[in-house]
């Protein structure tokens, strides 16, 4: 295993001192439970914003959490939800009196953990809405009944969400718009390489040097597909048909296109994949009006990319635009 | 023969110590099916749960099995987390001034915890998760139970149904948790939650032998 | 070879076009030659501010064209000098009348290539200075008369040169900020892998699963040292020993601290790096006022990190903070 | 025996399809003490240089060398690029208008080669660059020409002096260029530019005899 790391055991607590030594004009850390707040928080009157998840897939959610984005992310362990008294305590610290929602990857842990801190913090008085984000494509039968996996939706939720409530919209407002994102937006993700959880010490899958994995999620698992690599055309058709086909998107639709790497891709290949993505959809009379570039949500080292596009309207695109201050999105301000 | 306070004790210890024995193990079947951690998971909940322990030596079986479930809910995370936290939490609800369980306090005390399991995770049988080595077990407990056998017996034959029930996960195909995105490639591993409910219940017959 | 890539042939161009798409309202991207220039050159008035360099370093320099930083990029192929022509016709789109600034790494080959381009331009009646950043305290034995190379203060001193250029400063001041930008900054890397050019098909160099390089540059060239891997705390301080030895950084100096990922590594090792640094400056009597933290010089997808430390003063933070819209930089706008 | 215009040209087509052989040799050489670009590089302004070659057909040896050495400058980049630029720029100053190189005149354009990477790359004898090569050919071409052979004989001679040259630089330490940043792990590795050096003054020799 290599890797930039003390102990496995403390790599998200020494992570988390890193972040709060950089960040402290952004963001607090709190330690035991674990969680991340706005410096300002809670702000009052307004909705406050929770996501939260395992660690390993940084940026999200810690650096996300700031001015027009988050209030506040739960760190779990590398690849593990977070569990309740962490989204409590968290809850509880940005609760300005206008609710809190609840953001959340579906995976069966997150899910219930968030539930069961939902029903903690609504016993304690606090109102709590909670969406579901469930994007990826690559989960398609219904008889797999965990549903889709909750992916790189997941960080233009946040973004466009945290615009809404940093306007001051209730908590049904944005939770309504949280719900608008989920329902307008698919992903679908693919590896070229595994990587390798601290604490297990080696790769969570063994894959040839010839060999992708395509309709991957975010923990390292295997996809739905191994095959021989392919060229970044062909690739990115493989993800973004599916996608299309999914929604559908449809010619004439304005979509933002978020091309992420998984957190071993260097730039100049999501640069590549965004040419690709960018000459499909406009061959489909699909247009990019806004777009997303870089490692956003990852998983820790691996190679690879994923695909979300996003339909957009007046309203997505005017939150997507706001300004934003975060240790990741910063923008118009 | 009854299941005292002290049997409860070390039935955790001997669970903490099976996790971590099996820890590598857990988290390799996790690998192939999942995201690597079930053994770190269920290893940081039960050393968390052993360093409660001493808090509780002198409390009811209630108590103790309560703060089993509210340690494991806020240390394990992931889906095991909230799964055997529950588990322990509404096993505990049945016990609590109860000072030693009977083999009929034990059956409603499992029964209690697996509804609690479903309740959460809303499984099926067959969706090869953890309740495909639980429910077998409590169903060769209670026939344990109606043929008269002793506690001990009743005990084995469960954690011997559960040790069957783990290995049947191996040809399903996952309808529940993170193992259900792979479709069809679920097939032919063994599931790593049932493994681990299997070590609970071996535990627990250990503790009663000790 | 694992790369989202078509053909190696097309790795850079097609990565440029991906530049061009995304980011149509900051740069314009030209063809043979290649360059990118900030949609709005030449400014008038304005001292330009050129750099450039082989590619597989992305986001440097392509990503840091815009407002308050570069004026131009040219990007050579793959860990390759771009071309005197390249640097030509860039230096004539940028000049606003009041000069061009080439901020060339030390490398023989950029070196080489950019005076060719400066006597040319020249010739052609364009005032054009050069400053030369060697940073790399890992090269430091005279004798090895090619210099130091530069590496992660290259970043530092384009946004803090683009930062002067924008607020009108001629181009004696643009230069003179630059040099002392380059008198004040050192830097160190390591890799855990090696990158492999694409091209070439192969990894640079074979390295072990318990070995590390140390001083390495950013063309995946094999560094000073091999070692076995360390931890986090003792690579950290393999790294800044040197680099506060050097300058030398003294108790009660106020630096910015530029944690950079190679490109192969993920962010949550960069935090975890850059704790490391944190304290072990905290300990000399070093304080980062300011920081920068992620991948913004790398080698293709090398796993790896670097340090780089900056003296600061009030003039050189000021410029630091001045606003900056680009692909890869941005805050205050 | 002179160098006449088609054997120059003749010269250039044979040098790329040497480069062609020998681009991931030269690759390789300089994945170990460089950056692994270098038979990239080669390759892309030769290749270059070929498409060039059509529009000085009719022209005089000054301006197909000065059509080389410009296109090398701005298709190869890095190192090689302004180095073997220069040289044939060089090269080609004393050449203009000339239809013919007698051996004193392809001295003379050695020498003025040699000149401008020296000027431009300041690298000294024994550095381990491409200098190690070429400057033992000048030599080695000068006394043959002193003792009186024949044009062919003077350039396989030449030829030779720049492999011992090229293979005597596999135990020095490089003091310019990339690998010098290698410091003592330089040694041991045959030099990249060299190696290229040697390939171009052995197509000179290929281009005469064929
Ligand atoms: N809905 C569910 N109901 C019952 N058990 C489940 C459910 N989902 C997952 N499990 C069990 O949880 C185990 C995985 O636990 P763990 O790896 O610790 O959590 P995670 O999947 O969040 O990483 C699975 O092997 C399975 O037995
Ligand atoms: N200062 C110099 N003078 C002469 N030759 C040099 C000098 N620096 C480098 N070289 C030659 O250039 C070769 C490397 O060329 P190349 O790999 O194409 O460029 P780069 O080093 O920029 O990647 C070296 O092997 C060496 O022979
Ligand atoms: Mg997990
Ligand atoms: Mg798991
Ligand atoms: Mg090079
Ligand atoms: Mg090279």
């Amino acid at each position: 295993m290599k890797k930039l790391i003390n102990h496995p055991e403390n790599v998200v607590t020494e992570a988390l001192q890193g972040m709060e030594s950089a960040h402290a004009d952004l963001i607090k850390v709190h330690y035991n439970p674990n969680y991340i707040v706005r410096a300002d928080a809670p702000v009052s009157g307004k909705v406050g914003l929770l996501s939260g998840g395992g660690s390993g897939h940084e940026p999200m959610h810690g650096g996300f959490v700031g001015y027009g984005m988050l209030d506040a992310a739960c760190p779990g362990a590398v690849f593990t939800s977070p569990t309740p008294d962490q989204m409590l305590e968290a809850t509880k610290a940005i609760n300005g009196g206008a609710g809190v929602l609840h953001i959340v990857k579906n995976y069966t842990g997150d899910v219930m953990n968030f539930e069961m801190a939902a029903d903690l913090a609504r016993s304690e008085g606090i109102e709590v809405e909670a969406v579901v984000i469930d994007d990826d494509v690559a989960v398609q039968d219904s008889l797999y009944t965990a549903g889709r996996r909750g992916v790189g939706l997941t960080v233009l939720a946040e973004k466009i969400c945290g615009a809404a409530a940093e306007a001051k919209h209730s908590l049904q407002e944005v939770t309504e718009v949280c719900r608008k994102v989920n329902s307008q937006g698919r992903s679908m993700g693919m590896a070229l390489t595994s990587c390798t959880v601290p604490h297990a010490g080696k790769p969570t899958f063994e894959i040839g040097e010839d060999e992708m994995e395509i309709g991957i999620g975010i923990h390292g698992e295997p996809g739905r597909q191994r095959m021989k690599i392919k060229t970044a055309a062909e690739i990115v058709e493989m993800l973004v048909k599916p996608i299309v086909e999914d929604l559908p998107f449809k010619s004439g639709d304005e979509v933002l296109a978020f091309v992420n790497g998984m957190g071993g891709t260097p730039l100049i290949e999501l640069y590549l994949v965004y040419n690709e993505v960018q000459k499909l959809l406009s061959a489909h009379g699909i247009k990019i009006t806004r777009h997303l570039i870089g490692s956003y949500i990852t998983s820790l080292e691996m190679a690879g990319t994923s695909v979300t596009l996003l339909k957009l309207d007046d309203q997505l695109t005017k939150l997507w635009d706001a300004p934003v201050k975060t240790p990741a999105l910063r923008w118009g301000m | 023969m009854t299941l005292s306070r002290d049997v409860l004790i070390r039935w955790m210890q001997l669970f903490a110590q099976s996790i971590e024995a099996n820890k590598d193990y857990l988290t390799d079947l996790d690998s192939a099916i999942g995201d690597a951690d079930h053994g770190a998971n269920m290893h940081r909940g039960m050393q968390a749960v052993l360093s409660k322990l001493p808090t509780v030596a002198e409390s009811d079986i209630g108590s103790i099995l309560k703060t089993v479930g509210m340690t494991l809910v806020s240390t394990v995370g992931g889906a095991s987390g909230p799964l055997y936290g529950t588990f322990f939490i509404q096993m505990a609800s049945g016990a609590s001034n109860k000072m030693e369980l009977t083999l009929e306090d034990y059956i409603n005390a499992l029964q209690a915890g697996i509804n609690g399991i479903v309740m959460r995770g809303k499984a099926h049988l067959q969706d090869k998760t953890m309740l495909d080595a639980l429910q077998p077990a409590l169903d060769a407990l209670k026939q344990a139970a109606e043929s008269g056998a002793s506690l001990q017996d009743a005990l084995e034959q469960s954690a011997a149904a559960a040790a069957a029930g783990r290995d049947a996960t191996t040809p399903l195909l996952a309808r529940k948790g993170r193992a259900s995105y792979l479709g069809d490639r679920s097939i032919g591993h063994q599931d790593p939650g049932a493994t681990s409910s299997h070590l609970l219940l071996q535990s627990l017959v250990d503790a009663v032998k000790a």
